[in-house]
This record gives C-alpha cells, structure tokens and sequence, in this order.
C-alpha cells in the first residue's frame, strides 16, 4: 500500500513500523510467527566487534507499564553477525538497519565499516546511548562534542547512511541532536531508555545483577514524544521515533510529533504480533483521519 | 508452532494456600509437545502489568483440547490471574520451549521426580506420559508447609509419593534431599523442576546420573529475541543457553547453575 | 509509634510519609477528608514572591501508569501564604515544609527569607526543578554551578533548614547532588517531575495548552529509585524520596534505595485517602521485615 | 462530606451508542445535595488509568440510597468503566462541587434547561426536582447524531422537550441555538451544561438574564487541592475559580468562557 511508504535516507520502507533493536533479537524467533517481509524495517540486535555475553542474570525487571533490562548488549560479535545472521535475513523483502555499540570508538568505527558492508544492511543506527555497558557508552551519548566526534568518525567510514540514536538521560536534547547532525548524520532514531532501578522487597538489593538498567516501555512515552516534538523542530534529518508504542494511535502521536517513522520495542514481548497488526491497522487510521499518506501528519503538532 | 490464543477458562480453582489450578481450551492444546514446556499468559489486558508470566503446564488433555496450569498467586500478575473466573478468556502464548526427555525413560526403567514448590506442576503430566508408557515413577516434592501442599493424591496414585514440608507440618520435615538422602532410591533416570538451590543440590550428588533438570529465569520476550534468560554453560565460557527457548529443561551439568 | 518517627535537620517527623508539593494544596481541602496531625509533615504547593496565576488549562494529562501537569506555580503568592495558608495550618501539630519557586535568584531569596520565620514552617525545600515555567526554573536545577549559587544564597537568609529538590532532568544527577550539598544544603528532596508531552489524536496539537509538562507518577519510580540509590552513596545530607508512591512496598523501596523519609504525590488524586493509610500499613510492614524501626531500612540496597 | 466509597452496582445499562446508565449504591447517596453535582470515579484499579474520571449526578433516588449517572464510553477510563457489570462494585468519591442553585427557581416560574451530549443527564435530576417544587421546565437538548440521543421520553414526562441533532437524523437539525431562537420561549431561569461553545453562545444571548452554567475542565484531585481545573473570572486579572470545587455550576458571566 503506497500510502504507508516511506522515503528516508538509505532505506525505502513499504510502511513506517519497525521493530526496536534488542526486541526483536536477529529476527529469527519472530519469523516463525509472522512473515518478517510485512515489516517497514528491522533493527537488529546491537552489534560489537567481539563478541559479548553481557550481563549477569536477572536481566530484566517489571515496573510500573514499563520494564527495566541490563541485557549488557549480548551478541555473537560482528563476525557472527556478518556470517550468520545478516546473510540468513537475506531471504526476507525488508531493509536491515543495524544498531552498532562498543565500548571505545574504535569498536564501533571497525563495526560500521564492515557492517555496512553487508548486502541487506541499509542503513546504520549508531547507539551511543545503551546505558547498560560500563565502559564508554553513555558518555557517547551524553557529551556532544564526544557524539559529534565519534558520528563524524563513523560516517567517514560507513558506506551506507547513518542514524544516530539518542540517549533521553540528558538535560539538553536539541544541543545533542544538534551536534550530531552537524556531525553529519543522515537521521536520529529516538528514544533510548531511560536509567533505572528497582529494588527487591525480599532480598532488599536492586532486582538487576547489574543494579541499574534502561526503562522502556508505555511509561516512558511521553519523554519520548516530548523530545521529539523538541528536536524535529530543530534538525533538518529525519526521525525514527520510539519509546512505548502500543498501538495505532501511539503512532500517530509519535508522527504528529515529528517521526517519519516508528520502532516497537518492549511491546514485542506483550504481544508477538504487535508490528503486523500495527501495520494492518494503519490504513483505516489514516482514513479516519482524512489523509491520503501517512507523511502528511509528521510533525503536525507543530507545523 | 509458537500460537497466541484467546484461550476460554473452563475452570479456575484455588489448591492450597495461594495456590490455584487454572484450565484452559484451544487450539493450542495441539501442538503441546513434551511435559516441561511452558505457556506465557497475559494476566490482564492493558499496561498494568505489562509483562507476561512464564507458567509450567502441568497436564494436557488432547481429547478436550484443554490443559491445566497450576500457579502461586504471589504477584501483581498471578494475583490477577486468580481472580479470572469459568467463561473469561486467557491471552495465552505458547506453547514454549523444550520439555523433558521422555524417551530417555524405557520400560520397566524407574525414574525419580523430585519437585520443589512451584516446580511440581510440570512433573506431573511428566509422571502420567512416563507411567503411560511403563515407566514406574517414584515422587519427592517440597513444600514449604502443610497448607501450601497441593496434588499429594494425584502424584499417588501414579506412584510412591514422599512429601516434605520446610516446618514438618506435613511428611518429613525439612527438604526433598532428606528423603532423597534417607531413601537412597535406585532409579535409572532422574527429573527435576523447583528452586536453583534445590537443583545445585541434586547436582552435587546425581551429576553423573542421567539426569534433567527444568531452570526458571525472569522473562522477557519468552521466545528467545530478548537474551533475558540466558545462563552460562559449563566449561565454556563464552557459551550460553536460553532457558525460554533452548530449555527450560537441560541435561544435568550442562548449565552452570 | 516511635518505631515509625524520623529525626531530620529541622523537622521530627511522627512517620516518614508526607504529602509532596503541588499535589496538596495548602491542606485545606484534605483537611475535610481527614486529620491532618496523622501525617509526618506537609509540603505546600510552591510559594512564590508574587501571586501567580500560572499556566492556561488544560493543564493535566494522563499518561500510561502517570500524567503530565503544567500547573505553572499558581499561588496566592508569599504575603497570601503568609496571612492566610500558614497561620491556618498551625491547628495541626504537623511540621511544614515549604515550597519556595521563583524565576529570579531574587526571587527565591525574598520568600525564603520570609517564609521561613512562620512559626509552623520547620524547613524549606527550594523548588530549583519545576519544569513548567519559561523563565529560569529549569536552569537552577540542570547547571551544578548555578544550583550552588542559589543554594548558597538561600541558606544565608533562611532561619530554618534549606532541603533542595532535585530535576530527574540531568545526566549526573550525582555532581548536581554534590554542589548542592557543598553549598550547604541540609537535605534533599527528589525527584521532580520528568519533562514530557501528550499529543491529543483529535486536534493533533499538544494535550497541554503549555505543551509540555512535568511527568509523575508510578511510570516515573524506577528512575526516582535510580537517583536515589546514587545520590545517598555521595552526599551525607538525608534524601526525602518521591517518584511514583503508591504503596507501603513503594515507601520501603525508597528507603532501601537511600530515602529517610516520602513524600506522596499523584497517587493523592487516585486515592486522596492514600497517605494516612499508607502510615497505618507502615508498622505491619516492619513487622514483617522483622525490624523494629524504620530507620534501619535507610540505604539497605547498598549497605 | 467527602467520601470515598466502594459502591455497589445495581445496573448498568447501553442507552444510545457509546452511552451508557449506571446505578450505584452506598451510603453517599445521603450527602449528594443540589443537582449538578458530580463524583470522580475510579474505572479500574491497578494503575491503568491513573486518574478518576469526573461524571455528573443524573438522578438521585435517596429512598433507596441510589443514583445514577450517564456517561459516554470513548476513552481508556470510561470504556472500562462500561465493562463493569451489575454486582461488582465502583470505586466513588463524591460527592463533589456545587451544583445548579433550586431557590433561585420560584414556584410558578418557568425555567430554560439546555443540555448538549454529555452535558444533559445533570439536567435530568435537576428537572425532576424543579418539578417537584412547582416549577415548569422546558428542555432543549442537543446531540450529535439519532443514535447518540438518550433519556427524551424521561425529559418529555417532565415538560416541554425538543431535540436537536447536527445532523438532523432527530429532531431539530442544527444545534440547541437554532431552536432556541426561533422559538423564543418566556422563561425565568435558564440552567445549562454542555461543550463551552454552547455555553459560550448561551453566554452571547443571554447574559443580562438569571442563569446558571455547569463547566467542564480537565481534573487532576476533583477536590480543590490541585490546582488544574482553573479558569479565569470575568473583570479580574489575578482572579480564578475551580471548577472542581467552586463549580462546577457558576452564574452566567461570572467564568471567562
Ligand atoms: C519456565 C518457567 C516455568 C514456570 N512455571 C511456573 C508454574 O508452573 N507455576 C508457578 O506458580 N510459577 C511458575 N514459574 C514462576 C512464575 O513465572 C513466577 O512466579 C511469576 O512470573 C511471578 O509473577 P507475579 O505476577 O506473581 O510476580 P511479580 O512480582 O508481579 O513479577 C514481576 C516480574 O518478575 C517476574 N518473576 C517474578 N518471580 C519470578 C520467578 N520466580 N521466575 C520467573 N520470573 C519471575 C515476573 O514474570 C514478572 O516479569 C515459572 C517460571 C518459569 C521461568
Ligand atoms: C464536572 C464534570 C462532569 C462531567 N459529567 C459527565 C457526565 O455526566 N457524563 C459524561 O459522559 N461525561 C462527563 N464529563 C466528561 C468526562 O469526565 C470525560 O468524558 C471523561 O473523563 C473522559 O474519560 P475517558 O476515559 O473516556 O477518556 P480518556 O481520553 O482516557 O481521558 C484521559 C484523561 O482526560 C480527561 N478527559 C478527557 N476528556 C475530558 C472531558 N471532556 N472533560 C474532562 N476531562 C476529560 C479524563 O478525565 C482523563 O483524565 C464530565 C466532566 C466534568 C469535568
Ligand atoms: C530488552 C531490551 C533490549 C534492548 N537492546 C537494545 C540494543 O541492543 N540496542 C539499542 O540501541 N537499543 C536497545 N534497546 C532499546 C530499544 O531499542 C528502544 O529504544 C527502547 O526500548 C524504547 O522503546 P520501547 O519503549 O518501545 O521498548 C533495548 C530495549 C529492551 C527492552
Ligand atoms: C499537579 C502537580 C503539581 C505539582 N506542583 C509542584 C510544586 O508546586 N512544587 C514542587 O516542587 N513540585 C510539584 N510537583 C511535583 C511533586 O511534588 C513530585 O515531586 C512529583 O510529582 C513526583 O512525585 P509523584 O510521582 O508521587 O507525584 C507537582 C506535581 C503534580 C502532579
Ligand atoms: S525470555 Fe527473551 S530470550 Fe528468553
Ligand atoms: S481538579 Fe484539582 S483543583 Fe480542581
């Protein structure tokens, strides 16, 4: 339906919805639910130049409509990924965007040159904003002379676009976003998750091995449409947003916000069938609300 | 085929203290394959809670398309899982992961079952397809106290049946080691579902047994994408298993408990 | 119960439960609802030098779990509370903490100054984090340097104890916490409301005639719990915790996290009867954790 | 007095689409004075929704410790609220605000009620007692549609009633304006409640004459302590009300609409 399809830097999405990298893995557990080629998208689980275990169990902590995980960016490593996974994604219609980490900016320089590589990768999302890695990783994503460095390092090599994805753990989105796009980023994909921490009533320690860990979830929605009500205004690159999304209607306010596209991320876990039926529902919304083409509502709370 | 179903609740009825039996019908029933896999219910539709809750299934009956679950109503979640009533509906995901082994049991063989708490409800579908197919079965399951015990009379009348309750308020006081250690059963095959404590102990002393043991881990996705679950492998240390998906139930010394 | 009284710079406190600013009122309307002497203390809605009339409506919005308000600082102003509010309140024997706002450094210093010689007020908590007024506001509380300042100020004109409360806003909320403190701050209050934003489906413009406003509630919790586990392993001044409080379990979650007392906020609206239940759980509750006063619990998650 | 009451449902029953009639019972029942009152429901418990929906009292039956309220099932909040069925309990504070004045309506008079959608089950309670102390109502009640029009034979038992709907699919096309003026009815008093621009053009046409407004604002509390249902009155900056507390029911030309 060409009335769902977006046009953005590296990537031709038949629809806006996509699922949000580390909820969807590397897309094989999913695709024996659904066909994986009805998605706009798929960002793949972040990838590192080694290959990491991650954190020590319990990972992931309940709150309240949302959820806290310290996964630790788990992966086979960027071998891995290149000989396995991409290449059997291979056999689905859809554009891989791949989320790169890594502790020093190095990592993630050797990970985006080679990664981009790879035939079905279409565009990058860099994540300078996972705050569960000790070492590097939120200080990327906070400091924006250290985003603008390590984008402009990683463009240099990437040979297809690249998104940054912001960390909302800051007092100033725009500055960063900002940075960024001077660095010469293609696109923002936002939101990361927010730090927190839950503590068990039994034992009386945080739930986490790793104590703190990133909220997603409903709850943290409105951050995430108020960030990107915020930096759309401010930056000429397109937004992939995402933080809570649950249905139809959480789209539209994330496009009416200034996305051009969406990503669903803990919801995947509620509902396994979430993107599809997201994807199904659409036309009758954008009927409903008189419109021929999904583009013509992005950032329309502020236009 | 990992379904999600709308699921109708024949019935719903409270064990033992905070404990519930819940029966549910559909398609799903189908595709259940060895006892040990798991299903991951939606407790409430809406936000609150968010998440859904990993539940051993604890029997099958294909001829109704239906199947049993038995739960401890502790949480935000379970608690209002408790409170569905005959006729509602459950929003069920499953079923999940890889069960018990069965035809590691042959006929005539004896197995042991020895289950802690929560981790009973699957030994006993495990119990009836064991016994069903000529195995004899001997059960140890753990409570904490007399009025948290539920199912003595079902496991029974499948085989002998030694409980054990933490304050000895029902069977023999303390853990199922005591009656494992007192009893000194022979059995050719071992299966185990409870508390990491009580596997660790299992290991200790069965680890050169044939052997399975049924892990638990807090849950993400329940399907594999979301690497909440994993757990190290023994003697490598940059592998892992999933308990959602490669397990729950391993071979006995395969996961660094 | 003394098991449940909590000894802080300024304020002796029955119990540890108080109602948080802005969620409250001055107390005359809970004051129908039940005896307001059963509380620990009060923490009135923020006084600033002249009355304001604050932000058009709508002014809330509800959120999954939470709900977004841009109150703007609506009060009576200084001489208002002054004559009317505090000299009322003074039939309950419950100590006051009052909430002092303003847009200039002057500002804030003139109603502190003033405020603090009301015989009822036992300590001020400077509202240095309020995210729904234009100017100044969000700057005291986001810039260490600037917060030191006005801290600094404060406590020169106060006669009773300065609590500061701090933006969840920031990216290190630690060094916040520490120039605060090296400023000579008695004690913390956090957290305030997470800046957010709701988009109506219908008109497709901001829910909030301000656009955005300050997020509270259950959602905000884990990042509440967050700050404070951080914060009380730096600073030796006390943290009054907020953020989400709904049960006795919540109140122990904070004070296991690092809080000595709790503030009650939106849940007031949910269940207005929400705090004096709260305290009458409370020694149950100890019972159960086997421990015979309150205090013992304070930072167990990282002792 | 303020309570807050979990309240038995007596019924709860579809009038029109989206509509729905809810009788509650409990001890309130005895505080609720004026007519246009309200109270500030709990749909669910758990955290989702947060907050309390505000619904106006539609009918108040102190016999039997009753009332009734009508509200339109569209969001989050209100549609679970119309899941709820007879025998299960609500969770009610209330009563709250101040409703429509009754002794300014003399006997003899005629009053004017004007309703639009949601704004007209508080009119109900009010006409019934208007009647009951010897005053002659007219209604003029606004809906959108045919199918959203409810309670028009209860209205026409108590005095004259005329229905408008946008689109004309019942009664008088148009809105409550159109037959207000071309019918130009004497009256004393004029009481209403409905969307602010109807308030807005009652305002323009008659705000020299005795009348009574009942306002709508978003709520945080319902009960005066936050601060968020404020507006500004007429002739004074540094004024306010709140609706919640001080109204919801104002003198025309005292609220800047
Ligand atoms: C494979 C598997 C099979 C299980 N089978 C059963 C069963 O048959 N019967 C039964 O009563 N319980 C079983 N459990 C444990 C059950 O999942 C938890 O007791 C339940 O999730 C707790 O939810 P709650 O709403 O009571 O608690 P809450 O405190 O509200 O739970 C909060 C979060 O923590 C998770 N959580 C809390 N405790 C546990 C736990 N012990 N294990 C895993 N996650 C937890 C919840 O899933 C949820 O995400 C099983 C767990 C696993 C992993
Ligand atoms: C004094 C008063 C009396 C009312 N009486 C009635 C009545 O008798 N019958 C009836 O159907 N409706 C009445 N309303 C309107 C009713 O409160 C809203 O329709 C309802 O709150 C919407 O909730 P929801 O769950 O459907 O929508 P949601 O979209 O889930 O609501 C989200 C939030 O916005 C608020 N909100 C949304 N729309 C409105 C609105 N129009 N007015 C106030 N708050 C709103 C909700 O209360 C909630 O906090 C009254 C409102 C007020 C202020
Ligand atoms: C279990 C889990 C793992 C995640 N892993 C990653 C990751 O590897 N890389 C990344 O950029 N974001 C990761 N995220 C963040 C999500 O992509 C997304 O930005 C965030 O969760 C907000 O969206 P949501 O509320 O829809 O989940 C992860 C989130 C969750 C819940
Ligand atoms: C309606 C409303 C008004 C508030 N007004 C103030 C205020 O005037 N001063 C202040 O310091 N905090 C104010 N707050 C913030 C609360 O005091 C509290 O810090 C925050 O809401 C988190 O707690 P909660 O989640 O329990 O509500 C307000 C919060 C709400 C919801
Ligand atoms: S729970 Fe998600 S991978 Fe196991
Ligand atoms: S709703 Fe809180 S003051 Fe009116």
């Amino acid at each position: 339906m060409d009335r769902l399809r977006v046009e953005l830097p590296g990537i031709s999405l038949k629809n806006p919805v996509m699922p949000a990298s580390g909820c969807f893995g590397f897309g094989k557990e999913f695709s024996q639910l659904y066909d994986l080629s009805l998605l706009g998208a798929i960002m793949i689980k972040a990838t590192t130049f080694e290959q990491r275990f991650g954190n020590p169990t319990p990972r992931v902590a309940e709150t309240a409509a949302g959820m806290l995980n310290a996964i630790g960016l788990q992966n086979p490593g960027l071998s891995g990924v290149m000989t396995n996974e991409l290449p059997w994604l291979e056999q689905f219609d859809v554009p891989i965007i791949a989320n790169v980490a890594g502790s020093e900016a190095e990592d993630y320089v050797e990970v985006a040159k080679q990664i981009s590589t790879a035939p079905n990768v279409h565009a990058l999302e860099l994540n300078i904003s996972c705050p569960n890695v000790k070492k590097g990783g939120i200080a990327f994503g906070t400091v924006p002379e250290v985003a603008y460095e390590l984008t402009k390092r990683v463009k240099e090599v990437s040979t297809v676009p690249v998104y940054v994805k912001l960390s909302p753990n800051v007092a100033d989105i725009v500055s960063m976003a900002q940075a960024i796009e001077e660095a010469g980023a293609d696109g923002l994909t936002m939101i990361n998750t927010l730090l927190g921490m839950r503590i068990d009533l039994k034992t009386g320690k945080p739930i986490l091995a790793n104590k703190s860990g990133g909220l997603s979830g409903p709850a943290i929605k409105p951050v995430a449409i108020r960030m990107i009500y915020e930096v759309s205004q401010k930056v000429n690159i397109p937004i992939i947003g995402m933080g809570g999304i649950e249905s139809v209607d959480d789209i539209i306010e994330f496009i009416y916000a200034g996305a051009s596209a969406v990503a669903v991320g803990t919801l995947n876990f509620t509902d396994p069938f979430i993107c599809p039926k997201l994807i199904e529902q659409l036309p009758a919304k954008l009927d409903e609300l008189g419109v021929n083409h999904i583009s013509e509502l992005v950032g329309r709370s502020w236009k | 085929m990992i379904q999600q179903e709308n699921m109708k609740i024949i019935s719903q009825q409270q064990l033992a203290k905070d404990i519930y039996e819940l029966t549910l019908e559909g398609e799903m029933v189908n595709t259940m394959k060895e006892p040990g896999q798991f299903v991951h219910i939606r407790t409430n539709p809406g936000l609150d809670p968010l998440l859904r809750r990993p539940i051993s299934i604890a029997s099958i009956d294909k001829e109704y398309n239906r199947f049993t679950v038995i739960y401890r109503a502790e949480g935000k979640g379970t608690k209002l899982l408790a409170m569905k009533s005959a006729d509602g509906v459950a929003d069920v995901l499953g079923p999940l992961g890889n069960g018990f082994p069965l035809n590691e049991a042959k006929e005539n063989q004896t197995a042991l079952l020895v289950g802690g708490g929560i981790g009973v409800p699957p030994l006993y579908e495990l119990s009836k397809q064991l016994n069903a197919q000529g195995v004899r079965t001997i059960h140890v399951l753990g409570f904490e106290t007399a009025d948290k015990v539920f199912y003595a009379e079902q496991f029974a009348l499948l085989g002998d049946t030694f409980i054990t309750t933490v304050d000895g308020t029902s069977g023999t006081k303390g853990f199922v080691t005591n009656v494992i250690d007192e009893h000194q059963f022979s059995f050719d095959i071992l299966y185990s579902c409870g508390p990491t404590l009580m596997l660790k102990a299992l290991e200790d002393r069965f680890s050169d047994r044939k052997a399975y043991l049924s892990l638990e881990q807090r849950m993400g996705c329940g399907i594999g994408a979301c690497f909440a679950c994993v757990c190290h492998v023994e003697d490598n240390p940059n592998g892992y298993i999933k308990v959602c998906s490669d397990g729950p139930v391993f071979p006995i010394g395969k996961v660094a408990l």
